[in-house]
């Protein structure tokens, strides 16, 4: 049975739905991602995964008990916070031993917890300091130590990056996945920024208007979005959108992309099943690494801006009056107003109903 | 491993002991409070003379109500007094608060002083300010003492004036409190605002008056709802300073109410006054505390 | 009388041997110089009986606030044994049902016999008594620092003309005529005074006892609206809010020259060691030789749950009628004992010309009530009253007509 | 030019400082001339030579009425009055306060409303029927039936601070020890309380200041041997002989203060902190 199942669970308070029927189930082990725009009902489902709020419908499984009716203190989680809540008057020693007072852990026990916590985290020195005489990143650690300590099956990470500057959060990010790797727990972790959910998760859901539109492993959300918000929203910089109407030529279904005044068709070979929708309005999916530089066979586009990452150079310009962004290497890269010649690598591109935002092919 | 147990004390606690926590206090004040207005509210439809009784009269002490002089010039004084005691006390306070703000020497101590009049009952403080506006022995006298012989100032004792003593009184021991909510305010607000429109050539007081007080609008409001409070229910004050005269000149609705409800055995009609200023308090805070409410259920 | 006696004496005994005395808890705003002498009095005498005396005073004002404690204590169910109470204020605590009837105590004591009428219908609800009267204050006096006015030659004044024109006169010459305290009691003190100087004995009850519409709009009254403003010139402007014992104390200290005043302010002049005749004089108010305004004081007994205090109760009332303290207490308060026939010897001279016109007075029957204290009229017409004489008093646009118009609403009120 | 600025500054604040001050230096030199010197000399005028007379007859020998015993009798009453006032209105403001900002349920937004309404209510409106039912419960005219008249209409006023305080502290804390497994109680006693020393000590000044000057419950919910120190104060400021004794009224009304200006002058920086602290919304 799986470490966490959450089967049809509604939130609603009054005729605001907050949840609208999820359904999620993750193996032992499994590092699951919760991602989605803020107002999503991410957080909302976190709680209801921790006990803070109790679902409206549907069930909520943990390692393999049905946890509707069990106290946040008796479902055997813990949760690190994205503001990190930590309890001010107390020191972090007494932080990380809270809970286990509560629990009536021995104080031997206690002692020797935290001592291992601290090794394992590197925080010997801070264990009598209090929450407000810790940077930002130790105080992540602490709130990471505590929820530790606790040793659960389940650990639930509400957001724990985002108060922290961007290079620690990279520190911290890659910390916490080495963390996942040695101790193997289950971990449920929520954000709304999509490069930790794709470096971290096994599986990640991704959430909107109470919905998960996608559940899957990273690789399968980036290669096969379930829609044009799944796409849009993993992915950095975003998938390009480029409306076009869906042609056959040559017995080959494609579409048609302009730029500078010249047209080209490009065959879709993934796009075979949809004969019945020529002429049908659709949209092109394509990340922006998927376009190459070629010769004289490229669609000759006029480069407005380049961005230099270093590794790579973004190059904006327009495909069917639409700003569209390539990401080309530094040296195939032009300057503003030059010409480049790019070809898109059909092969992962994906096509979107241009009313539903399904994922045609 | 999930018991019973473990979810009743989940429900319970969930559910009933915050309720339980509260209940005292929701009982006391239901009975002692909405009980005892709404008990009023009988009585001001009652002849109750002496003592309460409780047969219906009808609106007959409302009648005598809205008949009684003393009534209006006390309604009338309320709004003198509550007009110029919220808008001196709030302008001073404020005042005093931007000038305690200018990262002052001894600010510690000036702000003491300022705050302590609020430390201090009217009971105490009246007998010193009845000495200092009386024109036989106080402020009057210390200036014809020093040779100003055309001084006067009679307020105390002039029908016209007299409610004006009160404002004075009253700004004085109010003014500081107002200081300290606001300076409280001041120091909660962003330094870095103060910063963008300096560079962008802003006066001083341009800054306070285009960007820092209205960015200190909730400030504003409680500041305003607790200075009502204090104009509607002044009572110690009036007492202490001029016993409602001279005559019934200073008269204000909590103490036309007292006399008439105590001194005078006119239970009924005392109680339909308080009537009215309850009604006066309700719509002045209603609004405030479901506006307040409402704004607190979206944040 | 004298079973009584030994039964009280018993009483005394037994309760004195319980664990506790029985406490009396007396009610009253005595609280200035004489006042509070004469009250210690009369604590003394109690605590000779084997009662305990508890003090109740809550000063302030004419015992506004002494009300306000004593209708919630009543409310509560948990009355003093005694408060002062007195006029048609115990007849409306008698409709209310809260007193308790003393009728073994009168009897025993023989108030029926020693009393003059007035009193006893005042003390008197429903045929009972309900309450203990301790002296009659004359409300109509002058008092007059005879040496001020030895300076403008003048003597102690009789008529409204004399009075006017010796103020004047002490006025030019820098003496401050009258010494006067703004308060609402003491204003419509001086209004009714002035009420009966003008308009006389009859014109007095029709306006205030019988509360008679058309003499209270008459010219009379506005006459003597008139008079009383005129006054107002001859006091400081001060006045306002000033207590009536630190108005007595500037005739006393020579700062003004006279003050109309009930005789609770002689007791000030005796505090400050005066002799009357001598160093302050006592006269009827002008035109009120022959007429007297009194004012009872008397403490009506509430009916109490506690057995033992309701001996103290009676012993209070019994002590308070007795000729002893009638005599001492009164000696101290600067009224005269309430007592047909008491003897006035150990009184001064104005003690005995009140005795002495009392009794005449009560014959003739120019003995009218005091509605400034509360003997003629229910709470609230007095209080309304009160309003209309100070306001007049203190605006200086307002007209005597007026003001009378606004008397004889105010007079409506019920 | 600044420098002028800063003059005017600082010379405006002083005249403030003046005004407030005013009353208080009266009191003080007042309290400390004798009757002959207040006779000589002004309002302003400092005293020839100090006399602590007036203070010492104040305390324990000045009368109220009959009795002359000071003010001692009056002040050691409201000191016994207020302890327990202060402290049960602080306690139960504190759990009303983290009830209704932590632990919400439908409903207590509504029930908040109504409490707070009680701050407005005016005082003379409860006093008879507060009478009655103190009579009721057989505590009419004790220090206990003055604690619970103070308590019950400081509990709006002490459940505002609170609760405006606590709406500040973050939630996250609350669930992080709720996953500690910390109940209703243990999160109110370990982590809320620990936190609320500014509020608290807002709403201690406040309390105390309130239910020590208070004169119109002390004056018709206590009897002789209950008064409070203000009815003491009041007895003997209208207790005259025809000599008005300034002095001693003086005295008697810096006694009748000196606790309240105490605890401002020196917890007063509390109280402005704990304001800042949050207080301020509401």
């Amino acid at each position: 049975m799986g470490a966490l199942a959450i089967k049809n669970v509604t939130k609603s308070f009054g005729d605001t739905h907050i949840l609208k029927g999820i359904d999620i189930e993750i193996e032992s082990g499994q590092f699951l991602i919760l991602v989605g725009p803020s107002g999503c009902g991410k957080s909302t489902l976190m709680n209801i995964i921790a006990g803070l709020e109790s679902p409206t419908t549907g069930e909520v499984h943990i390692g393999g008990r049905v946890v509707n009716n069990v106290a946040p203190k008796d479902r055997d989680i813990a949760m690190v916070f994205q503001s990190y809540a930590l309890y001010p008057t107390m020191n972090v020693r007494q932080n990380i031993a809270f809970g286990m007072e509560t629990r009536g852990v021995p104080k031997k026990e206690q002692d020797e917890i935290i001592a291992r916590v601290a090794k394992m985290l590197q925080m010997d020195h801070l264990l009598d300091r209090k929450p407000s005489q810790l940077s930002g990143g130790q105080r992540q650690r602490v709130a990471m130590g505590r929820a530790l300590a606790r040793d659960p099956i389940l650990f639930l990470f509400d957001e724990p990056l985002s108060n922290l500057d961007a290079k620690l959060r990279v520190e911290m990010r890659t910390e916490i996945k080495q963390l996942h790797h040695r101790l193997k727990t289950t971990i449920v972790y929520v954000t709304h920024d999509q490069i930790e959910a794709m470096t971290l998760g096994d599986k990640i859901a991704v959430m909107k208007d109470g919905v998960i539109q996608q559940f899957g492993s990273p690789q399968e959300i980036y290669d096969q979005p379930a829609n044009l918000f799944v796409a849009s929203f993993i992915g950095s910089p975003s998938m390009n959108f480029i409306p076009c109407h869906l042609a056959e030529q040559d017995g080959q279904l494609g579409v048609s992309l302009q730029s500078e005044g010249e047209a080209r068709f490009i065959a879709l070979p993934q796009a075979a099943k949809l004969t019945g929708s020529v002429g049908k309005k659709v949209i092109l999916g394509i990340r922006p690494e998927q376009f190459d530089v070629v010769g004289e066979q490229g669609l000759a586009c006029k480069v407005h801006l380049t961005e230099p990452t270093g590794p790579d150079t973004m190059v904006l310009t327009q495909l069917n009056g639409i700003e569209v962004c390539a990401r080309l290497h530094p040296r195939e890269a032009k300057g503003p107003g030059d010409t480049v010649r790019l070809q898109p690598d059909v092969s992962k591109a994906v096509l979107f109903d241009a009313e539903s935002e399904a994922r045609l092919a | 491993m999930s018991n019973p147990t473990q979810s009743a004390h989940y429900g319970f606690a969930e559910r009933w002991l915050p309720r339980l926590v509260l209940a005292p206090s929701f009982l006391l004040t239901i009975l002692f409070v909405y009980g005892f207005i709404a008990w009023n509210g009988y009585l001001s439809f009652t002849s109750s003379r002496l003592l309460p009784n409780f047969e219906w009269a009808g609106l007959v002490q409302y009648q005598a109500l809205f008949e009684s002089e003393r009534w209006w010039v006390a309604v009338k004084n309320l709004f003198i007094f509550g007009g110029l005691f919220i808008g001196g006390a709030m302008a001073v306070g404020i005042f005093l608060a931007i000038l305690l703000d200018q990262k002052i020497r001894g600010e510690g101590a000036l702000r003491t002083i300022y705050l302590y009049p609020m430390a201090l009952s009217f009971i105490v403080t009246g007998t010193a300010w009845k000495w200092m506006l009386n024109p036989g022995l106080g402020l009057e006298k210390l200036m014809h003492d020093w040779g100003f012989a055309n001084f006067t100032f009679d307020w105390l004792v002039n029908p016209d004036t007299s409610i004006y003593t009160v404002v004075i009184a009253a700004m004085w021991q109010s003014s500081g409190f107002v200081m300290a909510l606001f300076l409280a305010g001041l120091r909660g607000i962003d330094d870095s605002i103060i910063k963008a429109a300096q560079i962008d050539g802003a006066s001083l007081p341009r800054i306070y008056w285009k960007i820092i007080l209205p960015a200190l609008r909730p400030v504003f409001f409680s500041t305003l709802m607790i200075l009502c409070h204090i104009a509607i229910k002044s009572f110690d004050l009036v007492m202490a300073l001029t016993g409602g005269g001279p005559g019934f000149a200073s008269d204000v609705p909590a103490t036309f109410m007292y006399a008439m409800a105590f001194t005078r055995g006119q239970t009924g009609l005392g109680a339909a006054s308080a009537t009215m200023m309850l009604m006066t308090v309700a719509a002045i805070v209603v609004p405030y505390l479901y506006s307040e409410l409402r704004g607190n259920r979206n944040a | 009388m004298q079973t009584l006696r030994i039964t009280l004496c018993a009483a005394a005994m037994t309760v004195a041997f319980a664990a506790n005395a029985a406490e009396v808890e007396v009610l009253h705003w005595w609280t200035s110089g004489g006042e509070a002498k004469a009250a210690g009095e009369l604590k003394k005498m109690l605590e000779a009986k084997g009662d305990k005396w508890k003090d109740f005073a809550v000063a302030g004002g004419a015992g506004e606030n002494a009300m306000t404690a004593l209708k919630t204590r009543v409310v509560s169910g948990n009355p003093p044994a005694a408060a002062q109470i007195k006029g048609p204020a115990i007849q409306e605590w008698g409709d209310e049902g809260v007193l308790a009837s003393l009728d073994d105590v009168a009897k025993a004591d023989g108030w029926d016999k020693v009393l003059p009428k007035v009193v006893i219908d005042t003390m008197k609800y429903k045929g009972h008594y309900v309450a203990a009267p301790v002296n009659v204050h004359r409300v109509n006096w002058l008092w007059v620092n005879p040496e001020l006015l030895k300076k403008v030659n003048a003597k102690a004044p009789t008529t409204w003309d004399e009075f006017f024109k010796t103020a004047e006169a002490l006025q030019k010459a820098g003496i401050q005529p009258v010494a006067y305290g703004g308060q609402p009691w003491q204003d419509s003190t001086v209004f009714e005074t002035v009420a009966l100087g003008v308009g006389g004995v009859d014109f007095y009850k029709k306006a205030f006892i019988n509360l008679d519409q058309g003499t209270l709009k008459s010219a009379t009254m506005v006459k003597v609206l008139e008079t009383y403003k005129k006054i107002k010139p001859y006091t400081d402007k001060n006045a306002a809010g000033r207590e009536w014992n630190l108005a007595t104390s500037m005739v006393i200290n020579g700062k003004a020259a006279m003050q109309f005043m009930g005789d609770w302010a002689k007791g000030e002049f005796l505090a400050a060691g005066k002799v009357p005749g001598k160093d302050f004089l006592c006269v009827a108010a002008p035109g009120t030789a022959n007429a007297y305004t009194f004012n009872i004081d008397s403490f009506a007994m509430f009916k109490l749950a506690n057995k033992d205090a309701v001996k103290g109760q009676n012993d209070l009332a019994s002590t308070l009628v007795s000729p002893q303290f009638q005599e001492i207490f009164n000696l101290n308060k600067g009224s005269i004992p309430v007592r047909l026939g008491a003897d006035m010897s150990k009184f001064d001279d104005c003690g005995k010309q009140s005795a002495k016109d009392f009794a005449a007075d009560n014959k003739s029957g120019s003995l009218v009530p005091s509605f400034a204290h509360g003997m003629a009229m229910h709470s609230a017409t007095q209080g309304a009253i009160y309003d209309v004489v100070s306001q007049y008093w203190n605006d200086d646009n307002m007209t005597a007509k007026a003001a009378a118009d606004k008397l004889a609403t105010a007079a409506k009120t019920k | 030019m600044p420098k002028f600025w800063r003059g005017a500054l600082y010379a405006a604040l002083l005249v403030a400082a003046l005004y407030y001050l005013l009353p208080l230096y009266v009191m003080v030199v007042t309290s400390l001339k004798t009757m002959d010197q207040i006779r000589a000399g002004n309002l302003l005028s400092l005293p020839t030579s100090i006399s602590f007379e007036a203070w010492g007859k104040a305390w324990s020998s000045a009368c109220t009425g009959v009795d002359c015993g000071g003010l001692q009798p009056f002040f050691w009453n409201s000191v016994r009055m207020v302890i327990p006032a202060v402290l049960i209105s602080t306690t139960l403001g504190a759990l009303n306060g983290y009830v209704l900002s932590k632990w919400r349920f439908r409903g207590s937004e509504l029930t908040f409303a109504l409490i707070l309404f009680g701050v407005f209510i005016p005082f003379q409106v409860v006093l008879l029927p507060m009478a009655q039912t103190l009579g009721w419960f057989g505590i009419a005219n004790s220090i206990a039936g003055l604690v619970t008249v103070h308590v019950i209409y400081g509990l709006a006023s002490t459940t505002l601070f609170f609760r405006n305080y606590y709406v500040s502290i973050p939630d996250e804390l609350i669930k992080a020890a709720r996953l500690d497994g910390a109940g209703f109680w243990r999160i109110f006693l370990r982590i809320i309380i620990p936190m609320s020393t500014p509020i608290i000590m807002v709403v201690l000044i406040w309390q105390f200041t309130q239910i020590w000057n208070d004169f119109l419950f002390g004056v018709v919910f206590s009897a002789g041997d209950s008064k409070p120190i203000t009815v003491g104060l009041n007895n003997l400021a209208n207790t005259s002989t025809s000599v008005k004794e300034y002095n001693v009224d003086m005295s008697a009304a810096l006694i009748a203060a000196l606790p309240t200006i105490l605890v401002y002058v020196f917890a007063g920086k509390y109280f402005v902190r704990g304001l800042t602290a949050g207080a301020v919304k509401g």
